[in-house]
Order: C-alpha cells, then structure tokens, then sequence
C-alpha cells in the first residue's frame, strides 16, 4: 500500500523517487475511489466523523499524481474524484461567499465524511454478518428428512355445459349418422366408363351390355345408378369412336363391341340368334 | 411442571453449569446423526467422537433418551440413524387433492348416464356407438357422480346405472328433472332444430326406488369386481 | 441417573401408562419438525395437529426441551425448524459441502441489501461508490438470499431488492431484526441512504408488503432480462 509514504501533515508526497516500489500500487484492488479515500482516511486513526477532510483531499491527490506520474493507468472514476476534491480543497481554503450557491464546502465535506462512514459501516455489519454462524457450515439442517409420502385425492372437474354440450353432440351425431347411412350409393359416370372401359378391350364381338352389367349389380337397389351411369358413359366411349353400341328397338337389350380397327363400312347386325 | 415462562432459554453462558446440561457426548452424537444425511455406523461415529467417549454407551443412554420421543434412535443394518416413530408414520403422508378435468368420453358416458338412468354399459355403448373402456367407468365411479343401482333384469343381468346426490351438487342442479330437455336443449343451439320426427331426450329421473325390470344389488356384490372387463359381458365381445 | 439397564426401552403397550411418556402433541410436533427438509410455519403445523393441542405453547416448550440438546429448535421467519447448535460446529466441519466463497463485492453487496431493504442497484453503488458488476449481482441472486422484490416509483422505475428467508436460514437469523449491529447503525442514522443523514432512522424491512413508493413487479417481468446490462442503464455505457 502506497499511502504509507504519503505524508498527511503536509498533504504532499513523502520525499520519494519515481518508480520506488513502494509507488507501484495495485489501484485495482481498490473498489473505486471511495474505497481508496477510506483506506487513506483510515491513516489518520481518528474517529471517521473527525476526519480532516482537506487532509484527506490533500492525500488523494497526492496519491493520484503520484500514480501518474508512473504512468500508472487510472480509471476515469478516481480522476473526477480527484477533480472534485480540488474543487473542494479550494473552496475549504477560500472564505465563503456571502451568498452560498448550493451546499457550503463544509456541508460538502460532511457529506463526503458521512459517505466515508457509512461505506467502513457496513463493511463492518457484512464482516459481522458473514462471521456469525451459517448455515451447512457451522450448524446444520437435518442431513436425512423422511419422505414424506402424498395421498393424491383427484378432484374432478366439469361444467353443466360440458354435460349438456356432450350428450346434445352425441344424440345428434348418431342420428344423423343414421340419415347419412339411408342415402342411396351413387355409381359414379366416372365409375362407369372405367368399367366399360376394361369391358370393351376385351369385347372383340357384339355382347350384350346388359349381361356385363348385372354382373356388377350386387345390391338390387342400385341397379338404376347402374343403368344409368353405363348408358351415359357408353355413349361418351362411341362418341369418342372407341366402341360401337347396337339396339334393335327401343327397349331392346344393347349390345357393344370394340370399334374395328378399320372402318369400312356399316356394321353388320349382330347375329342375334346366336346368342 | 415448571411454566414456560420459567423454561426460557438459558444464555448460553449458563450452559456448563446449567444442572439440566447433558453429558456433552450426547449432544454431539445426536447433533451428528441428525445432521449426517445417511445413517451412520459404530466405527464413523467413534472416528468423529472426542477421544475417550464410550460410543456404544453413549448411543444406548441416547437410544433411551429418544425411546419415548416422536423421534427415535434406531439401527437399521448396524448403522444408526434417527427415524419418525414407528406409531407416528401416518404423520409422514401429505393428503393432497389434485384438480382433474374429466375425459370427454366420461364427460359424455356421464351424459348418457344422467338423461339415460338407469342404464346399463350396454345401453351407452349403443347410444354412443362405440365400445367404453374400463377405465371410463372407473374414473366416473371415482368421482362419486354415478353408482351402479341395481342390476337389469335381462340375461347376464348387467348393471344398471344412476347418478348421485353429488352429481347434483357438482352440476348445481337442484333435481335431476333440472336437467334442460328437447326443446330447452333445441332453444339453446345445443341440438339442431331440424332433427328428425321422432327424436327424443327422455325426461331424466334418479328416483332411487328400482324400476319394475331391475333388480336390487346383492349384499355381497363386490363392485370392484364387477365393474371388471371379465364379469362384465359388455365387453367380452373384444376390443 | 439411572442405570442404562434401567431404562430399557419399555414395550409398547407399557407406554400410555409410563409415567415419563411426554404429551402426545410434543411427540408429534417433534416427528413433523425432525422429518421436514423446509422449516414449517404454525399454520401448517397446526393443520397436522389435533384438534384443540395449543402450537404455540406446545412449540415453546419443545423449544424449552431442546435447548440443551446438540439439536435445537429455532424459529425463522415465523417457521420452526431444528438445527445442529451452534456451538458444535467445530465436530461438523466434516459435513461441509463446498460453501461457495463470496467475493468482497457480493458480501458487501449482500449486507447493504441486507440493511438498507428495499434498495435500488443505484443506491447500492451509490453507498460502496462503485458500479456493480452484473456477474456480482448474478452471483447473489444464485445464492437464493436476495430477491427482486418490486419497483421504485422514481424514473426508470429500477427494481428494489430485499433479502429472502433463505437468508434468514442461512445466518440463523430468526427476524431481520436481528441483524448484528443494526440497533447501533440505526442509531448513527448511516442507514439513510441520501445525504446528508436526515432526522429520520429507516429500518431495514424484509416485509414482503411493498412500501409506498414500491410498484409490484409485473407478472411479466423476465428477471433474468432485467438483470442483463442491456437494460441496466448503470452498465450501458460500456467497458
């Protein structure tokens, strides 16, 4: 520590050389200014409340030129305080004005005075907090409890409205689930025409559409979506030249056959003896 | 008895010659077990003991001192440990009540039960068009809102269903008939007002006097087993 | 004192008619407290309790009972809970787990929180003349002894910090009263924060009640987003 050399009484630096090794002071192990102005003030082993503060001032600044004059790398914290216990010096020094701006130098350095107390007050309440008995360190909690075992007791909840809303949901989803299955299948135009489609790569010959047709007719009742859906998609299969459809009458079984590759004229008649 | 008022605590300067003062190694031992977080045995204790203490007298004069506490001085496998006594370990459980949110297949299973009663599993799975699981029914028999009231009179004679005095009080129904019918329901939106003809929702009652084609539960009816998959031929038909 | 084979621990059937058989209440009082990890408060004591048993004199005289003891029962923060006495930390320097080592910043830091609750990190520095660096304060809150507890209704609106039961517990502290050396720092008025020292003598209050120029934290207040020098004024302006 450097304030060893540094006289108080005249406020200048002890007779020193540049460079001492007494000089080369770690500022950072200082917290700050305020940290650096109680280890000085604590030089002068007197009650903090009657510190001399222009001795302090005096110190400092002494301190601070001290590390300059070493090149010593100083934080912009301790040069403003430096700047402000100049001014301070100077006003302690000089009589006061009639008409104070502000606080009075002498509140001003009751002030610093009081800071400086406060900060050594509570270093002194944390060594006297941290010194008393801790915790896991110098008494102890119980090191093993018991498990305290819990008893779960579900509490169930659910509204009025989350009863009504599900039982309405449900008798109305059944029944018009109910409607839905009482719909008539539909064969589909598009159903048909693939149908007829394979049909009619194999159907070299007249055949009678009507037999091909029954075979797909498992449910009676869809014997007229059938019909229909085959009739229309036949007729979009000869408008397209890829069969030819044949009846006798109306009424009449229809009979189909793969469109000829050349086409050289009428059809002839299906045999209709034959079959 | 000495009042409490005389029992203060002493300063700790009066310690050494407090007449009441324990042996010190008494103190110790119990201040060790008590903080070590795993029980400890003979050879640990003597090793962390003041020279010259008797271990093994001491843990017995301390076992006896704790005999007729709530806590006592038990060895368990040769080590020492201080454990709740034995006739207290109903202290060492916590009722908790945890707040849960019923299913919404028990929400609509206790639907059915509560317009439906009394009705049996059958009866709901085919309101509700599919197969119940077991565990529906138990959560809704856990939370007190129905109870099996009797048994259908029908072959395998399934168990009929009802709600309960709680199930009013949960739903802040004053009788069971409180519960909204076709056209309340139909006013509320809850229904479509174009169902068909025909559609009903049946006047609810939870009168509990047995209707004509129920029979009333056997003394010995264990409900737990009845409610299982293997008595109840609800379910036998698989999943 | 008798003999150790005098006092054989009696049968269970002998102890309700035991002369030396303690009260029921302090028997169960002791398991709850000895079992517990957390000190517990009256309110939950009592609710474990029987009916009618008095937990407060039923406390003070186990308190009474223990006093002696190796463990004690002590209060914190209105919470009863046992502990090794202090005395005897010298036989349980084995049981230390590692005690985190504060720096000088975080102690000091710790205590001035500790004295001068509810306090702004700017107060904070403003008494040590020093910015606080966020990994300080980082540290402090990881121990679980301070706590964010509101906002100060002055511009900026910064977080107050007061200390925790943790705290508490871990100086063995059963009110923040009791914070060594407060009545004399009380009575030099250094615990006032502005300058010069006013008429007034402020005490520290853990008091989770927020004072009158205290704003409650909002529930949306991301702590750990608070605490980043980016929101910190104090360390915005770089290193």
């Amino acid at each position: 520590m450097s304030a060893e050399i540094l006289s108080f009484e005249t406020g200048q630096p002890a007779e020193l050389a540049v460079g001492e090794p007494a000089l080369v002071v770690d500022v950072e192990g200082y917290e700050g200014p305020l940290d650096l102005l109680l280890a000085l003030a604590r030089q002068q082993k007197v009650d903090l409340a009657r510190i001399s503060i222009l001795a302090l001032a005096d110190q400092y600044l002494a301190f601070i030129e001290a590390a300059q004059k070493i090149r010593l790398e100083l934080a912009a914290d301790y040069l403003v305080m430096a700047a402000w216990l100049a001014f301070l010096k100077s006003r302690l020094l000089l009589p006061e004005p009639a008409t104070p701006d502000g606080p009075s130098a002498e509140e001003m350095a009751t002030a610093l005075a009081n800071r400086l107390r406060r900060l050594e007050a509570i270093r002194e309440a944390s060594n006297r907090l941290m010194n008393r008995p801790q915790l896991q360190r110098d008494f102890f909690s119980r090191g093993d409890p018991e498990i305290i075992a819990e008893i779960k007791h579900p509490k169930f909840t659910a509204t009025l409205f989350d009863l009504l809303t599900a039982y309405a949901a449900q008798r109305q989803q059944r029944v018009l689930a109910t409607v839905h299955l009482a719909k008539r299948t539909v064969w589909s135009l598009a159903e048909a025409r693939a149908s007829l489609e394979r049909l009619v790569g194999i159907a070299e010959e007249w055949s009678c559409l009507d037999q091909y047709l029954m075979s797909y007719v498992v449910d009676p009742s869809q014997k007229a979506t059938v019909f229909a859906s085959s009739f229309a998609a036949a007729l979009e299969l000869v408008r397209e030249g890829q069969m030819e459809l044949n009846q006798k009458e109306a009424f009449a079984p229809l009979y189909f056959r793969k469109r000829p590759p050349s086409v050289t004229g009428a059809a002839p008649a299906p045999d209709l003896s034959v079959k | 008895m000495a009042s409490l008022a005389e029992k203060r605590l002493p300063d700790p300067e009066d310690r050494p010659v407090d007449p009441q003062a324990r042996p010190e190694e008494l103190r110790l031992l119990e201040a060790l077990l008590f903080a070590s977080t795993e029980p400890l045995d003979l050879a640990t204790l003597a090793k962390r003991m003041p020279e010259g203490v008797d271990v093994k007298v001491a843990l017995a004069q301390l076992q006896a001192d704790y005999a007729l506490r709530g806590v006592n001085l038990v060895r368990v496998a040769n080590k020492w440990t201080f454990r709740t006594a034995t006739d207290l370990s109903w202290l060492m459980t916590r009722e908790i009540t945890e707040t849960r949110r019923l299913s919404r297949a028990a929400i609509e299973m206790l639907a059915i039960i509560a317009y439906h009663q009394p009705v049996t599993r059958a009866e709901i799975e085919e309101i509700r068009g599919v197969v119940t699981s077991k565990g529906t029914l138990d959560v809704l028999m856990e939370t007190g809102w129905i109870r099996p009231r009797g048994r259908r009179k029908t072959p395998g004679r399934p168990l009929t269903f009802g709600t309960t005095e709680a199930f009013l009080s949960q739903f802040g129904l004053e009788v069971l008939g409180d519960l909204p019918g076709l056209e309340e329901l139909k006013g509320t939106g809850l229904l479509d007002s174009r169902l068909p003809t025909g559609f009903s929702v049946p006047a609810p009652s939870d009168d509990p006097t047995l209707r004509e084609d129920e029979d009333p539960l056997e003394a010995d009816d264990n409900l737990e087993l009845l409610l299982t998959p293997a008595a109840d031929p609800d379910t036998s038909q698989g999943s």
